[in-house]
């Protein structure tokens, strides 16, 4: 394992003080682990926490700013943060107007947000989570902890984030973040496993000609190993998942998310697959996003994520917004 | 003659000591299991944990058990996060609470606390026996106790019983196919791996079972 | 070789497709490979028109818009274009006042921009070139073919965009350019080699515990090769090279960028490092960027560009640009 | 007894046909020398460059040896990029050039056409024999030539023995330290690989060898 790192125990902190050396328009609290916005928070606004375990940055803390998260609390490499940041996380950001947590279907996110928000309700924080889950590679039934919250969290941050912008009141806030969640599909593929920096190894290996189909963003194995294949069948099969889970129609935003360690060129040679199958299924895309956005460490493949957009939440994703990683209209 | 000794914060001290160790050595192991079916952070959490609790227990001197066992679950869920931050330090919690004040622990307490654990556990995480959890360790061993303890075993020789059940049940883990938590994400390719957070269960017990040898 | 694409032959074009369909604020000519600003030349606005190899995305097509360029000709993968795609790029966004060719010094795009220069001469339009050429790994003198241009390439284009969107004229526009290469040094670090899609083996062989330090954004390998060390350790010899041949004071710019492979959490720390070394030297860092900027395909491994600043370039940066990969103020 | 045959267009085509099929042969090989000094393209680099030419060809019939070869250096302007495509086209180009408007080539005409294709490299590139280029295996090749040609060699065997000087050429730049083009980066460390340019040099002169073969 090469990293440029120092001691593997200290990467979190470590990149807490990088963040806060580089982004003025933060305010990092590296020893509680919290991102916030400069400023702090703004009275009548619902304020947006998000968080969960490090390892894919951008998200959360490069979501903190304007227009979109208030703060987020990174957890150690992919394990969620514990209750006491979160609530602590949620009292910095509340302007009285209630506080909204947006959490990631994931067993140890769930819980400790749920522990943060009892402890919130405490201190008469009122407190709204919503949950994330659009990951179609996993099976929603009772047989599992069901699906895992991945690229959509971008779409939820972002559009919530610009409704708490006009303070609106924590009902609608919630309303708009459960919408977007629920029109969002995403299917990821996974070209090598990754490798945390604790453990060293690859969470899993990988033979030179297979790939994991429907593989999360922690180094979990996918639902599937197949043979490796072109960009245009790992297009095809991604989409198939997610259309006939939800029928593509309309007006789309499409996130080609690159995992961490795959080249820019190949996710736009992805982008142009998903426009083709897109328009052949007579939809379109109307707003986009190709990049590292929501990755594991250095893992290579893909996510694709497509929300089915209402003239509301294109306007609501056109709004200013001011981040590190997303930044348009200011 | 056999010297038979008193369960009480010091025991309890040493158990907790013992865990730590354990972990320490199992480290490499549990991020291992949960590398096969997780995300490969299951020894590192359990260890960053107990690390705190033991750095807890360097600065407070508890005075009872049932204290001691609340701040080591507090510590959990402070320190831990994933998964298993919670349910851990709920077991630990739940289990402390129901110690209540009593200076002693006796080994009908001892049964009521470790059914307070699983009960904390289930409470929070909804698994079932038989969904490759921790459950599956930690609800085995309740039931062996009080087996043991109701046919009149010293709560040396109960927590030993719970200790191997717990082993058993980690390692009937492995045919089982994943129902809750992250391995569910994996369906049926779960199934011929042994359950991480079942396995540091069984180390924990396996602890206690150490630190009560000799106790009546 | 795993790669998200279908034939290696295609991967550019079909990139082009891709960018073309994610970004409507650009015009993408997939024969000739271009890419430029919708709404092209500005009549009395000097256009600026970069290129080179591709492979090392988001340069140069995510720095084509409003305040940076105004076209770019991506060659093949680490294939410098060819002159018929840099003259057409010229002759489209000519408004009257001349074009800056900005050049990453290496042979073949000196060559090729050289000559696409004469023949632009021969349609009468005024080309001044500016040669980007930062990279401290490389001895500057007459046994090698030159320093080579990396990171630096980011800050001439968006500086001298800025200067170019107010209409100076070429003459100015090329002043600043050069005055921000004079001002800049960078120097590479890869933990792991690329692979081209062309080649499909990695460019050179690196054993698990060894580093290449001074490496260039082609697989091309460093200086020397050592051992691998922490960050802290890395980012010393880096600075070092950088401050031994431009001292370090006053205000800086700084990029740490990633190669294409490189978790962003450890572009985090490695900025932290530089952090400390910069505010050793009784410098400090005013304006930054982390994350994957000029690329080598899926490299892992970073390059830390230094730029000193004076307060009409910070003004000039700081001024609002509408890129895909660099965008603020709008 | 011996068939003399004219050296006109289609001698030169078939030459250009030959550098085509031995370069696209020796595709995997030029990559691989790129590789240790360079950036692992020559192969593909050259291969697309004269597939555009083998395509402009196709649709095009230059009526001269100098046209052709005009063609073919423009082609390879237009389609190669890289260090290799305006140093080989500007090569072809002056070569071509050299030949003016004459239907055929004699020994003497080849000899300008090679020396003016050397000249147009050195002026774009700047490169000196040493500097483990091209030009290493061109400029022994040119010399090769117009020493066999000045000794009354036939127009095949001074191309045989330029064939042979520019291979030599290209072998010889294995111990060379690169001043020029990509491979300069590595200083030192150049040493010991073979020049990637200077090899494909030695297959396109060892192609018009091979299309000259019993030619006067
Ligand atoms: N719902 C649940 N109920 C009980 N135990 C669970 C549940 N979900 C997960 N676990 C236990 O947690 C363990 C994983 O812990 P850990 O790896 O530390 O957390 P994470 O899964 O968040 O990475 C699993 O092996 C399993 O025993
Ligand atoms: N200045 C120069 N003069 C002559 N030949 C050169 C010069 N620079 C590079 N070359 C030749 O070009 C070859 C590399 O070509 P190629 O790999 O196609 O281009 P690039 O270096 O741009 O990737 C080198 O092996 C060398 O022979
Ligand atoms: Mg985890
Ligand atoms: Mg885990
Ligand atoms: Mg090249
Ligand atoms: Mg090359």
């Amino acid at each position: 394992m090469k990293k440029l790192i120092n001691k593997p125990e200290d990467v979190t902190t470590e990149a807490l003080r990088g963040v806060a050396a580089a982004h003025s328009s933060l305010v990092v609290d590296v020893d509680n682990k919290i991102i916030s916005r400069a400023g702090g928070a703004r009275k009548g606004k619902v304020g947006l926490v998000s968080g969960g375990g490090s390892g894919h940055e951008p998200l959360h803390g490069g979501f903190v700013g304007y227009g979109m998260l208030d703060a987020a609390c990174p957890g150690e490499v992919f394990t969620s943060p514990v209750p006491d940041q979160m609530l602590a996380a949620t009292k910095l950001v509340d302007g009285g107007a209630g506080v909204l947590h947006i959490v990631k279907n994931y067993t140890g996110d769930v819980l400790n947000f749920q522990m943060a928000a009892e402890l919130a309700a405490d201190d008469d924080i009122e407190v709204t989570p919503v949950v994330v889950n659009d990951d179609v590679a996993v099976q929603d039934s009772l047989y599992t902890a069901g699906r895992r919250g991945t690229g959509a969290t971008v779409f939820v941050e972002k559009i919530a984030g610009a409704l708490a912008e006009q303070d609106k009141e924590l009902k609608k806030v919630a309303d708009v973040a459960r919408e977007v969640n629920e029109r969002s599909r995403s299917f990821g593929v996974a070209l090598t496993a990754c490798t945390t920096p604790g453990s060293g190894q690859p969470g899993f290996e990988l033979p030179d000609d297979e790939i994991e189909l429907g593989v999360g963003i922690h180094g979990e194995p996918g639902r599937e190993r197949g043979k490796h294949r072109t960009a245009a069948k790992i297009v095809d099969f991604s989409l198939d998942a997610i259309h006939s889970d939800m029928p593509l129609s309309g007006d789309l935003a499409v996130l080609v998310n690159g995992m961490g360690g795959t080249p820019l060129i190949e996710l736009y040679v992805v982008f142009n697959e998903v426009n083709r199958v897109v328009k052949g299924l007579g939809a379109r895309i109307t707003r986009s996003l190709v990049g590292n956005y929501i990755t594991a460490l250095d893992m290579t493949g893909v996510s694709i994520t497509v929300v089915r957009l209402t003239p509301d939440l294109t306007k609501l994703w056109d709004a200013p917004v001011e981040t590190p990683a997303l930044r348009w209209g200011r | 003659m056999e010297k038979v000794l008193q369960v009480d914060v010091t025991t309890v001290r040493d158990w907790v000591g013992r865990i730590a160790t354990d972990l320490e050595a199992n480290k490499d192991l549990l991020t291992q299991l949960d590398s096969a079916i997780g995300d490969a952070d299951h020894g590192t959490n359990m260890v960053r944990g107990f690390t705190a609790v033991t750095a807890a227990l360097h600065d407070a001197t508890p005075g009872t058990p049932g204290e001691l066992l609340v701040l080591v679950g507090s510590t959990l869920i402070s320190k831990v996060g994933g998964a298993s931050g919670p349910l851990y330090g709920t077991a630990f919690r739940r289990a402390g609470k129901a110690l209540g004040a009593a200076p002693d622990i006796s080994a009908e307490a001892l049964g009521t606390a470790l059914a307070a654990a699983l009960e904390g556990v289930q409470g929070l995480g909804a698994a079932a026996e038989g969904d490759k959890t921790m459950v599956d360790a930690l609800a085995p061993a309740v039931r062996a106790y009080q087996q043991a303890q109701a046919a009149g075993a010293s709560i040396a020789d109960a927590a030993d019983a719970a200790a191997r059940a717990a082993a058993v049940g980690a390692e009937a883990t492995i045919p089982l196919q994943a129902l809750k938590g992250r391995a569910s994400y994996l369906g049926a390719r779960s199934v011929g791996h042994q359950d991480p957070g079942a396995t540091s269960t069984s180390i924990v017990l396996a602890a206690l079972a150490a630190s009560l040898v000799g106790s009546d």
